[in-house]
Formats: C-alpha cells, structure tokens, sequence
C-alpha cells in the first residue's frame, strides 16, 4: 500500500495536478506524523501503518491559503481514511474548499492504534472509534488504495459503554464526573486546533463581543467552553475523536461528541459527513415533527 | 461611559399600588451607569414626556430606560419623546412593570422586589444599545397583482386609476375569474356577467395596466419596493398580435368535443378555444393536450407539417402559431397584491351523496352555468342525466365546509346565500319546482342578506330541512335523499330530479406553492396568513404583499372587492413615498470574521442573506436590510457568531441576565 | 428574620410575538403567577441561542423557560421550529452534563394563553422550587 | 547526608501535612501524574520519572485574581452628591508550601524563572510563593523517554535550587539540607548518617549541544521554520506543559455587583505565544499572523532571547513538550537541525 500511496502521490506531482500532498511520515521516536510533500523527490517520505492517526483535513484550509497575495489557492493532495473522508465532506458542505481543488488519495483503513502519533508511545489497542467503524473506505476519493478485509467490527465499544454508565447515573453523579474531567483541562485548545470543523476565523472562545468565555482557567469558563464546543459540533462531528487523542491530561471529549453523534443519528437520521450536501439538522426543520422537549 | 437616565411610571394606581415606585428609582439610581433616576405619575402624558426630555439635556443622558407598562403599548411614544430630545430613538428600553409585574403580583413587598429587577435588566441592557439608522430603500412605482378574479380586477383598476402602472397576472386565458361563471349575484340578483364585464373591459383598455392572461408568476426576488417578478407566459399558440378574436378558427376546428373548464364540465368546447364570450382578451388559445395537429407535431420527431390545420387555414390574419414557446420575462415592481383566488371542494369523499357516480348530483357551480344564458343549456335547466327539466331539486348544504371529518372544520360563508339564490331563480325558470334544502345552520349576516334566505322560503316556497343528510341513492328515474329532520326528530326522504352539492371553497391547490415563492405564511389549509388578523387584514407578514379576496379565507363579493380596495390603498401608500425607511432592528455580519459556510443563508426564512466577494477572495455573508426582518435566528445559527441581532445582541441580552446574578459572587473565575 | 424558603430564580425568554404578549395578556387579565421569573423579551425564539441558557445555568439561574409562538404561527414562519430542534437536542444535552433536565423548559404559548402563560410559570417554577437550588 | 528510610521519610511528610501545604506527585488519572496538593502520604505516585504538568503551576497559578477592587457608593454626611469609594485588595496568599519530590530540571526551570520574575521589576506573586515554598529535591532513577537535560549541560541529580534534597539508595533515601529553609524542615529528624557513597549513576550522554546564538540570528527567515511549522496545530500544549513558560494574559472582570456596589478582580491566566491571537493588539493587527513565525518565536525566545536577556536557557531538557506534541514537533530534532544548518553555515563562511 505504501508503494501505491507514493505512486499516485508522484503522479500527481509529476503532472501538476497538486501543489502539495499531504500524507504521513516517520517522526522522531517512532512517532508517526503528518508530512507534507511539495515535489515528487520527496515522495518517498510517505508511509501508512496503523499510527496514521492523524486526521489530515484538518490542514486543507490553512494550506491553501496562497503565500502571496493573488496568487490562486494551492490545490492539495490528501491522504485520506473514511473518517477523515467524512470530516473532508463536513468542509465541502460548508463551502470550506471547493472539490476541485482537491486530489484524494483515498485509504482503506483497518483500524488505528491507541497512543498513535506521539513520540516515545507503545502503541495500545485499536481505537475505540475503529473497533466500532463498519465504514473503513472513505465515502470520498479520487483514487483509492487497498482492498477491504472482513475484519472483525465490534457491537461496541468503550466510548459507547461510558456513554450508557453515565446515562443511568443521577444527574449529580454526572455532574460531579465531568466537573472532575474539567477541572483537569488546561484549556491548551488543543482539542480545537486539531478539529477539521472548528476553522472559525475567530473562536466564540476568544471573542469580546460579548466575552462568552472568560480567560480564567477555571471549572465554570471551561465547562462553558466544552459545552458549547460539542454544541458547535452538534451535527458537524464526524468522530475522529482527534480532540482526545490530543488532550494531554485525557479530557473526555470523544463522550461529549458522542453523545451529540448519537442523539443526532437517533433524532434526525442523520450522520455527519456521509455526503456534501445534505443539511446539518440544526439548520433545517421539518414543520410536523414530533420532538420531545 | 454611558449616561443612563431611569424614569418609574406609576400609571396612576396601575402600578404605584402594588409597587413602590419611589423605592424602585431610588434603587436603581445606585447602578454604576445611572445618572438620573426618578418617578412620575403619568410617564406617557405630555409633562411626563417632557420631564424624560428634560433630564436627557439637563443630565447629557445617552440611555432611557422607561419603567412603564409593555413596550407594545408605548415603545413608540418614548422613542419619539427621547428622539425629539435628540437621541437616537433606539437608545430606550421598556421596562414592563406594569403587564409583568403590577397588575399580577398584588403583594407590595414582591412587586417592589421584582420591579427593581426588571428595571435593572432593562438599564444592563441599554448600556449595549446601539444608535440604529433605518435605512432608505428606493421604491419602484410600480405594482403586480395575482390574479385576476373579481378582487384582482378591483385592485389593479384602483391602483392604475391612481396613475400607477400595475401588471396584472392571470394564469387563465381570460380575465373575470369565479364570478365571471357566476349567473346572478345575491341578494340583488344582480346579472354577474353585466356588472363584471365592464370592469374586464375597462381592465383590457387602461393605459396604466399591462395584462398577461396565460400567464405565471414564475419567482418572486427582491423585497419591499424592489421586487423582480419573473412572469411565465406559456404559449397561445396564437399571435395576440395578429388576432382579432373574429372566432372563425373556433368554429372550424373539427375537434369540438372536449369538456369545457368554464362550464365545469357542463357543455363542451372546440381544442382551439376562449373560455367564454366575452372573454378578456378576447384571444383563443389552443389546448396542447387535445389539439391534434400539436400532438403530432409533439409526438412524431421530424414532423414539420402538422396533421390539422383547419384553424391556421381558415384565420383571415394568419394569426395561428403552432411554434410558440413559453418566455419568460421580468417585471420590476414595488408592491404585490395577491388576489389568487380559491378553489372549491371536490365532493366525491362524500361517496354517500354519489357526486361523480350518478349523473344528476352536481355542484353548485354546475347549477351556475346550468342556470347561466349564456351556459350550455342556454340557461333552461335540464338535468345531466336525460335533460329532462328537474321538477324537485334538493340543495345539500355544508359540502366540504365546517366537517372536520373532511379536514375542513371551517365555514364557506357563502353557501347558505348561494342556495337560497339558487332556489329563488328555479322558481323564477319554472313556478313548478319545488326547492328543498337540507341544512346544519342558515348563516346569513350581511347587509339585506337574512331577509333573501327569508324570501327564498316564504316568497318562493323553499323547503329548508334541518339537518343533514346520510345517503342519496337512485330509484328508477330519480334519486332519493335520504336524511333527518333534527327539528322535527324525525328521518325524512325526499325524491329528487336533480341534487345540488352546496360545495364550500378551499385555497387554490397550489396555494402553497405561490407562498412559498412569495416568501409569505399560510395557515393549516392553505390560506394565506394576515400580518395581523384584525389590524392588518390585508397585509401578509412579508412587507409590501398585500392580499385581496378568498386566497386568504372564505368571503363573498363585496368583501373581496373591499379588501382589494384595501390592498390597493395599501399599495398607493407605500409607493407614493419616494423612499421607504427599512428595518433598523436588523442583522450585521462581521465580514472579516465570516467564514462563508452559510448555515445562515439556510435558515434564514427571508433570503435575506446575501453571498459577497471579499478583498482577499474569500465569501462571505451579507444582510440584504430591505429583507431582513429582524428575527435573529441567523445570529443565534451562526456557527462562528459572527452575525450581530441589531436590538437583541448578544451582548445586550447577555449583560441583561447577568445582572440578575449580581448578589450571588461568581465562583472564582 | 424566619428561615425562608427557597425562592427559585428563573429566567425567562420570550418572543416578541407570541409568548411576551401572552404575559402582557395575564397582566391585562390580572391573572396572578409566581413572581420569580425574569423576563427577557426576544424577537424570535429562534433568536435564543442555546448556548443564553447554557449561560444562564452556570451564572445561577435555577430554571430557564424559553417561550415561542405555537409551531406553524411563528412571526418569523419558522423560527421556533429550529428552536424545538436546538432545544430538543441541548435539553438533553444538559441533562448529559448533569443539569437537571427539569430546569430547562421549552414550550408554546399565544398572544391569546395569557392564562396558559400564567400556568406555565407557576407550574414551573414550583417544579424548579421542588428541586432546590441548582448546584 | 544522612539517611531516611521509605517509611520514616512518609512519617516526615505526614507531619509536614499538618502545618504546611505539601504538594507531591499524585496519579491524577491513569497514566498521569501530576503534582497536587496531597493530604497523607499514601497519596503520593513515588514511581514516576516526571510529571506530566510541570509544578510551575504553583509558582506562577494557570488561573490568579492578582487585585480586587471594590467600589461602594456612599453619600458622605452633610453631602448630597453620592460618590463611589474605592477599596483595593490583594489576593490571599496560601500558607507555606513544601513542594516534595521535584526533579532537578523543573528546578532548573524556577531558577531560570527567577533570573527574569525576581528581577526588577519584581513579580510580587511568584516571589512571595517562592519564598513560601521549600523544595525537596528527588533525584531522578531513570531518564525519561524524551528526557534531554543531559545535552543541555543539566544533570538529573543536581541539588542546585534545592532546599533539601534526596537521592535514592539502597533501602531509603540519602538525605541533605541544601538551604537553611531545608535546615528547618530537616532539623527534628533523628537519621543516622549516610555513610555510601554519593549515589552515582550512568545518565545518557548529551546528543548534541545548543547551537550558539549567532547560528540563531543567522537562520532567523531560513524557510525552514516554515516547514516545521506545516504540521504545527498551534495549540498551546507545549507551552502549558513547559516548565519555563510563563506568558500570561490579563483581563479584567466584574465579579459581583449590586445596587450600590461592584466587585471586580484582575485576573492573570496562563496564555501563549502559539496561539493566534496573542500577539494582536488593539486595531485587530496581528504581527506575528503565521504559524511559522509563532513555531519560530518558542525556540528563539527558549535558545536565544531568554539567555540574551536573563543568561540563563528557557529550556531545561525535561521533554514534556515533545511527549505531549500530538504532531510530534520534537524540541531536539529542531536543536540538531539548527546546529547542522550552523555548521555548513561556519564552512560556507570560512570558505567565503
């Protein structure tokens, strides 16, 4: 697979087709970590194993940005597993980059690894979100690189567990036990930079107009700020659970997202990313439904 | 800093009694931002206003907060008065003591307490108002009206007798709409067709109107005063140019038997038609559906000569067409009054009266043109079936009107009228026919109308029955009826040579669909929505379209000609200002933080959102002011928070809660 | 003074249209309800952001009742079907997070249920009572 | 030096806990141990190699209100004019603290904090807790993963800074007062001496040196920043993380107010160069708009302004950021990079 990966990558250097791939490459201590291939020399850079965690969309936005003023946006090549696929057509419906500009190098994915893309890490177990995933080939692609394998999908997996533990618990008990996970956040923002969907110009968490949110790194401002992060992705989530891959003192986010996943799957049949088109529920109605409230 | 002046109302007794206004402003006077505060008797009578003005120069205050009743009692009259002072008249807030407080919290104590809360919200939120500036729209002199029924045909005649030009769109071949197949008209018995046809004609030869009949109103952009109208003309197949409307083709089209529209279905019409004589314009057109030589030059490729040409053979001008196509043009109008009519209910989910099975049950409006001179039987009344004249007609009243069972729990309003009409003109054909009429409840409010339902029974021998009937069956040459007379508490079975099914109006099908175009609310059934049902009547909620007849609910003629000339006042309003002064309280986005996804554009009920190119290339939302309404669901759906509420940001109503927490410290932030 | 009992403070958004004349009808009707509700008119209440009663929550409010016009009445056409759907899902939400889904209440009230109005504050806000201060 | 066994040291701590706040490595979750206020000696995570957060947190808080200020309105006797009277505050400081077991180069990293916040002017806060805190040094058993302090000329068992300090030894803990704040601490306990040796032990061997300030200055808009900076996420892990970083953002807030009166605290929180918006000022200019430049920024402000403008290096080798760095933006890499591209830089030079 990786000898394919290289291959169209070169290609579609070679004949101009992108400006720029990005993919993943070895790091330092065994990390595996994004790399971003300018000319077809560097091509052999570009691996794939099951560290390639990282959810790449996350870059399209910032590199297409052109480094000099009137220059036409850079037109990219992406490595891309069906989560990210899902993320890339979040982008697309919101009108975040146009398809065209786009090559992608859709992969067949079987699953990353826990503790995937840090220096140092023996990687774990399969990712709760791929124990889970009936998807594995990408919704989206230009080009795609391996075959689908029967492997074994769960019917569950911890993120679902925690979600229905916490669902039986009294609302006390639920607010004792994230008040006990905020308490730990840094507020580094580091679950925001990494999220595909959170590409505002400015953060509600940084504006003035009203201050939303406080500086102070304290429970309240940052209850506040996870709330209305997983509001903000309610719908938009497409659950590559990047924001708690990130955290570094191991937030729960990925239960916040998804609960919202699953609320939003059960209420209004509908999964984020699946396509570039349809609506987000909150941004659309149906006038005779019948909601709880 | 903001200079905030407080001023407590205590509406005589209304409020004073149960708050302790003095204590209120007292309180609120130690804010951080106010500067003045104080109490009055009558805060809205002139000494009142004149004290708030007073205290704006003497104390230099940029911000009023009024304590007084609910802002939609006087919000008007202290913006003036704060205005008139020379601020800005959006820099006031209503503190509403009165409605929300006073007159439903009799305990002092309470009320004080509350009052000063409401009070403080209100001051924590003037500190974020903005000036707002209403912004001048220009306005095209120009008007569109929908249809051109009986309150089509008043409106635009009302508005271009003002010298202002109006389109009119009709989506028939001709001009007249219901009444036009209407024979009399109650309770004068007025003929239908004489008093309408002068108005048609005048509507054809005025100067100021510009009629498109067979025409549709294709999509609707713009707003208030700068509307584009895209206008559908589907082909004629006719050159209106050339036309005289001689009728020759009429008579020499061979095929002749197609059931005719106008006659519903009661007489027949050639494929090259006009619905009826004096038709407006008096222009045929051909049905493409039926129309031979069409369909083979439609359904055989390569065709060029068509199978018939009796009709393009025999016109003296040449006038015949067969190459049309629709076009499409664009009309630049102010106002719109959508005057598009109604339709009426089909009876066959009453398949106990047999409507559609047995030939001699038949709508009223098949009575009309029955009865009508110039309909299909030359206005002898011969039933379907044999042609035999009817010698006992039963009316069935409530057909499709105030049945929930049927989805139509509403009354028609004009179906009790029409069958006393229809049961006095029998008996004026013929003195031997006997009327019976089977009803739930004669409604006959209006001006000499309870005294035509009276003489339709006592002059002319109408047979009223109280109650309704179960079934209706044929027996031999006739049908029975089959029903109760809940007066009499008895069951009563009537033979009948003919059965008329009062039928009761409902929106035109595609009602909804010329809403939605429109951008306007219809309720459950399809009607439209009045801004307001009792103060606006003739306004919809979208700014500059008026409504005018049945497309809004159930009316008889006068009150459709009286709201259309509602409307057209309406629209002679609005486009003699040589400007309009738009919506101040609207959105704004922060351009250079949009990120151009446009999750406003998709819940904005109003298309109010605009896509604009940036400086550096990127999109982004804009507000369209002379749509926006100001609802805020743009600002509350914006991902990014970038859209601003005008009146209602964020900050203000942010800042107006929070105050409410005061005592309790914040946890350490 | 006497040990008082607990006095739930509650916020209250209210359409302009609907709900906010609803509660100006019960004044004019002098229809009494309990007191403590704040009032806080909007246009719309598809103006209410989910994220004013997320707001109002961590900044101590008791309740949040967030009121609109009946569905297909809305002055703006549609706007309280978008609120349904926000606080269908945020209603939830909170509850996820361990406020009490009974704080937060959504509902439809006319210019014409001053009465309804009256009701729907009362009944709340003893819910809201019932449950003691918000933690 | 004397000796302490593992139980007499946790009888120490333990009646240390009753009169001072002692703050210890703790298992906050699995996996991550941090220091944290501890209230028995049970609680505390003895096998670790370093914190997951740095204990700079209790030096200079992610979160302070540095200033109160309470304005209430009074109306003077014999005066009409109402006037608001002013009163400030300061925050309550904690009582004396004992940070225990903190590993030489978080140390290395308050000494290098206090060669800029204990200068003129003087950070009142951070000097107070300073002087409030005794520092009982552990001497690290086995580098970490991404542990470094060796290259930057730091050693993992260097008592400098320390009040007491203890190195583990067969059996226990040898024992030693560095400072009479340790003397104090120190002083009742009955140990007998330490007769060993000085624990010694192997440590890694530097990799590779810090490349001196010319090279920097030097590559200052080398393109390679640039390309480092295409994976950067710009989120503020690693300077959170960092024991020597000590940016911060003030703002004020109302914190309570009622008819009459406002309660309003200055509040100081962590912040970050890598963040966007932490350069901008008022106008909306933002002069450091790129990635790059703010990728760029942390190394020279670590390698080369700090140690310009206070002489000692904002770095101390404890690796966390590269632990931490989700997309592996690895501090030494950057270090070995600059000293190559300095060395051809030496040869093109001689050569010119």
């Amino acid at each position: 697979m990786i000898e394919q990966i290289r291959a169209t990558a070169r290609e579609i250097l070679q004949n101009k087709t992108v400006d720029l791939v990005i993919g993943y490459e070895v790091g330092t201590r065994g990390a595996t970590r994004p790399a971003f291939i300018c000319s077809a020399d560097e091509v052999d850079r570009l691996i794939w194993n099951d560290a390639c965690t990282h959810n790449l969309t996350n870059y399209v936005r910032g590199k297409r940005v052109p480094p000099k003023r009137d220059a036409p946006p850079a037109r990219l090549g992406l490595v891309l597993k069906a989560c990210d696929a899902r993320a890339l057509n979040v982008l697309l419906r919101e009108n975040q980059v146009p398809r065209g500009d786009l090559y992608l190098i859709g992969v067949v994915c079987e699953g990353m690894r826990q503790d995937a893309g840090f220096a140092t890490r023996t990687l774990g177990d399969l990712q709760p979100r791929c124990q889970t995933c009936t998807e594995r080939v990408p919704v989206v692609y230009d080009s795609l690189i391996g075959e689908r394998k029967t492997s074994e999908v769960f019917e569950t997996s911890e993120v679902w567990q925690e979600l229905d533990r916490l669902g039986v618990m009294t609302p006390g008990e639920r607010q004792a036990f994230w008040d006990a996970e905020f308490a730990r956040c840094l507020r580094c923002y580091a679950c925001r930079q990494v999220c595909p969907a959170c590409y505002c110009v400015e953060c509600t968490a940084e504006q003035l107009d009203p201050e939303w949110v406080g500086i102070g790194i304290c429970t309240p401002e940052k209850r506040f700020f996870h709330t209305m992060r997983a509001y903000h992705l309610a719908g938009r989530c497409v659950g590559c659970d990047e924001c708690a891959r990130v955290c570094p003192i191991g937030v729960r986010l990925d239960l916040l997202n998804a609960w919202f996943r699953r609320e939003v799957q059960q209420t209004f049949d509908y999964q984020a990313g699946i396509d570039a088109t349809t609506l987000v529920p909150l941004a659309t109605f149906k006038p005779n439904e019948n909601l709880e409230l | 800093m903001t200079r905030i002046g407080v001023f407590v109302c205590h509406c005589g007794s209304n409020i004073a009694r149960t708050v302790d206004v003095k204590r209120v402003a007292e309180a609120v006077g130690q804010m951080p931002n106010v500067i003045f505060s104080t109490d009055y008797m009558f805060m809205c009578s002139e000494p009142g206003q004149k004290l708030i003005q007073d205290a704006i120069r003497e104390h230099n205050l940029d911000r009023v907060v009024v304590a007084a009743c609910s802002p939609t009692m006087h919000f008007k009259t202290f913006s003036g008065a704060i205005q008139r002072a020379g601020l800005n008249p959006y820099l006031i807030e209503m503190a509403n003591i009165r409605e929300h407080c006073s007159w439903v919290h009799p305990d002092k104590a309470i009320g004080t307490e509350k009052a000063t809360d409401i009070v403080e919200m209100a001051a924590a939120k003037t500190r974020w108002l903005e000036p707002l500036f209403p912004r001048a729209i220009g306005v095209t002199r120009r008007a569109l009206v929908i249809g051109g029924g009986i309150a089509g045909i008043q409106a635009a005649l009302d508005i271009a007798n003002a010298d202002v030009e109006v389109v009119l769109v009709e989506r028939s071949p001709s001009i007249g709409g219901r009444m036009a197949q209407l024979d009399k008209t109650f309770p004068t018995l007025d003929c239908s067709g004489c008093i309408l046809t002068p108005r048609m004609t005048e509507v054809a030869q005025h100067p100021n109107i510009t009629l498109h009949t067979w025409a549709e109103v294709e999509a609707v952009r713009g707003f208030v005063g700068n509307f584009e109208v895209d206008v559908l003309h589907k082909p004629r197949y006719v050159d209106a140019a050339k036309c005289t409307g001689c009728g020759e083709c009429l008579t020499r089209c061979p095929w002749k038997n197609f059931p005719s529209e106008f006659d519903e279905g009661m007489g027949t019409r050639p494929a090259i038609y006009r619905p009826f004589p004096q038709a407006v314009p008096n222009i045929p057109v051909i049905d493409a559906d039926n129309c031979v030589a069409l369909k083979s030059l439609r359904e055989e490729p390569g065709r060029t000569k068509p199978k018939c040409g009796a009709c393009s053979k025999f016109c003296p001008r040449q006038a015949i067409d067969l190459n049309q196509q629709p076009t499409i043009t664009t009309e630049k109008i102010g106002a719109i009054v959508l005057a598009n009519g109604f339709s009426l209910f089909d009876p066959t989910v009453y398949g106990e009266y047999g409507y559609g099975r047995y030939p001699d049950v038949i709508t009223s409006i098949q009575m009309e043109r029955l009865m009508n001179a110039a309909g299909p039987t030359g206005g002898e009344i011969r039933r379907p079936s044999d042609g035999k004249h009817p010698r006992s007609v039963v009316f069935l009243a409530c057909i499709g009107s105030r049945d929930d069972r049927v989805g139509r729990p509403y009354c028609s309003k004009i179906c009790c009228m029409y069958t006393a009409k229809h049961a006095i003109m029998l008996k004026e054909h013929d003195p031997h026919v006997q009327s019976f009429v089977f009803y739930m409840d004669v409604r006959a409010g209006g001006k000499g109308y309870e005294e035509f339902t009276r003489r339709a029974q006592e002059e002319y021998g109408a047979c009223y029955v109280r109650g309704r009937v179960s079934k209706v069956y044929p027996e031999r040459d006739h049908l029975v009826v089959m029903g109760e007379d809940t007066l009499m508490g008895m069951p009563v079975q009537v033979e009948a040579d003919l059965v008329v099914l009062a039928t009761g109006v409902q929106p035109q099908t595609d009602a909804d669909r010329m809403a939605r175009k429109l951008g306007i609310s219809y309720d459950g059934y399809g009607f439209i929505n009045e801004s307001h049902p009792k103060l606006n009547p003739v306004e919809s909620n979208t700014a500059g379209i008026l409504l005018a007849g049945m497309t809004v609910g159930p009316k008889d003629i006068p009150e459709s000609v009286s709201q259309a000339s509602a409307a057209a006042a309406k629209v002679l309003g609005l486009l003699s200002q040589p400007t309009l002064l738009g919506e101040a309280m609207v959105s704004w986005v922060s351009q250079e933080r949009c990120t151009g996804c446009f999750t406003c554009e998709a819940v904005c009920p109003f298309n109010a959102i605009d896509k604009v190119a940036l400086r550096d290339g990127r999109q982004a939302a804009q507000i369209n002011e002379g749509l926006c309404k100001g609802c805020g669901l743009c600002a509350s759906a914006c991902p990014g928070k970038v859209i601003t509420s005008r009146g209602f940001s964020d900050q203000a109503l942010l800042e107006q809660m929070i105050v409410l927490f005061r005592e309790r410290e914040l946890v350490s932030r | 003074m006497a040990e008082t009992t607990f006095e739930p403070r509650v916020v209250g958004f209210l359409c302009n249209w609907c709900s906010y004349a609803g509660a100006n009808l019960a004044g004019t009707s002098r229809i009494q309800y309990a007191p403590n509700i704040r009032i806080i008119r909007v246009p719309c209440s598809g103006r209410v952001d989910p994220l004013f009663v997320v707001k109002a929550f961590q900044e101590g409010a008791d309740g949040v009742l967030v009121l609109g016009c009946h569905p297909g009445d809305c002055h703006y056409r549609d706007g309280n079907y978008y609120a349904r759907r926000r606080y269908n899902l945020m209603h939830g939400f909170l509850d996820f997070l361990g406020v009490d889904a009974r704080r937060l209440k959504i509902d439809w009230v006319s210019a014409a249920e001053g009465k309804k109005f009256a009701q729907v504050v009362s009944d709340f806000t003893q819910q809201v009572r019932e449950l003691g201060p918000n933690p | 030096m004397n000796f302490i066994t593992h139980v007499q040291l946790q009888d120490w701590l333990a009646r240390m806990m009753k009169d001072r706040t002692v703050i210890a490595p703790t298992r906050a979750i699995e996996d991550l141990v941090r220091y944290q206020p501890v209230n028995s000696p049970d609680a505390i995570a003895f096998d670790f190699t370093r914190t997951a957060i740095s204990p700079k947190e209790f030096f200079l808080p992610a979160s302070e209100a540095i200033l109160t200020i309470e304005r209430v309105r009074q109306i003077a006797a014999g005066s009409n004019n109402p006037e608001w009277n002013v009163k400030l505050g300061e925050p309550e400081l904690d009582r004396s603290q004992v940070l225990f077991a903190i590993r030489p180069c978080d140390t290395h990293a308050l000494l290098a904090l206090d060669a800029l916040l204990l200068q003129e002017p003087v950070d009142a806060y951070y000097a107070r807790r300073r002087k409030q805190t005794t520092l009982i040094g552990l001497a690290c058993e086995h580098p970490g993963a991404t542990c470094f302090c060796t290259s930057l000329s730091f050693a993992p068992d260097d008592s400098n800074g320390m009040d007491v300090m203890l190195y583990p030894v067969e059996g226990g803990y040898a024992l030693e007062a560095q400072t009479e704040k340790g003397q104090v601490l120190t002083d009742n306990l009955a140990l007998a001496p330490y007769r060993g040796e000085r624990p010694q032990k192997t440590w890694l061997p530097a990799e590779f040196s810090v490349p001196p300030r010319v090279v920097w200055t030097q590559l200052f808009n080398d393109p390679h920043w640039g390309r480092l900076a295409d994976r950067c996420l710009s989120c503020k892990i690693c300077a959170y993380v960092c024991p020597t970083c000590r940016c911060f953002d003030v703002r004020d807030y109302i914190v309570a107010q009622g008819l009459g009166y406002q309660k309003i605290e200055r509040l100081r929180c962590w912040d970050s160069c890598m963040a966007e918006g932490y350069q901008r000022i008022a106008g909306g200019h933002n002069p450091r708009p790129t990635k790059a430049q703010r990728l760029r920024n942390r190394f020279y402000c670590k390698f080369d302004y700090y140690p310009a403008d206070f002489g000692a290096l904002a770095c101390v080798g404890c690796g966390r950021c590269i632990e931490y760095c989700p997309v592996n933006v690895d501090i030494t890499e950057v270090l070995q990079s600059v000293a190559i591209k300095g060395e051809t830089l030496a040869t093109n030079s001689t050569r010119l």
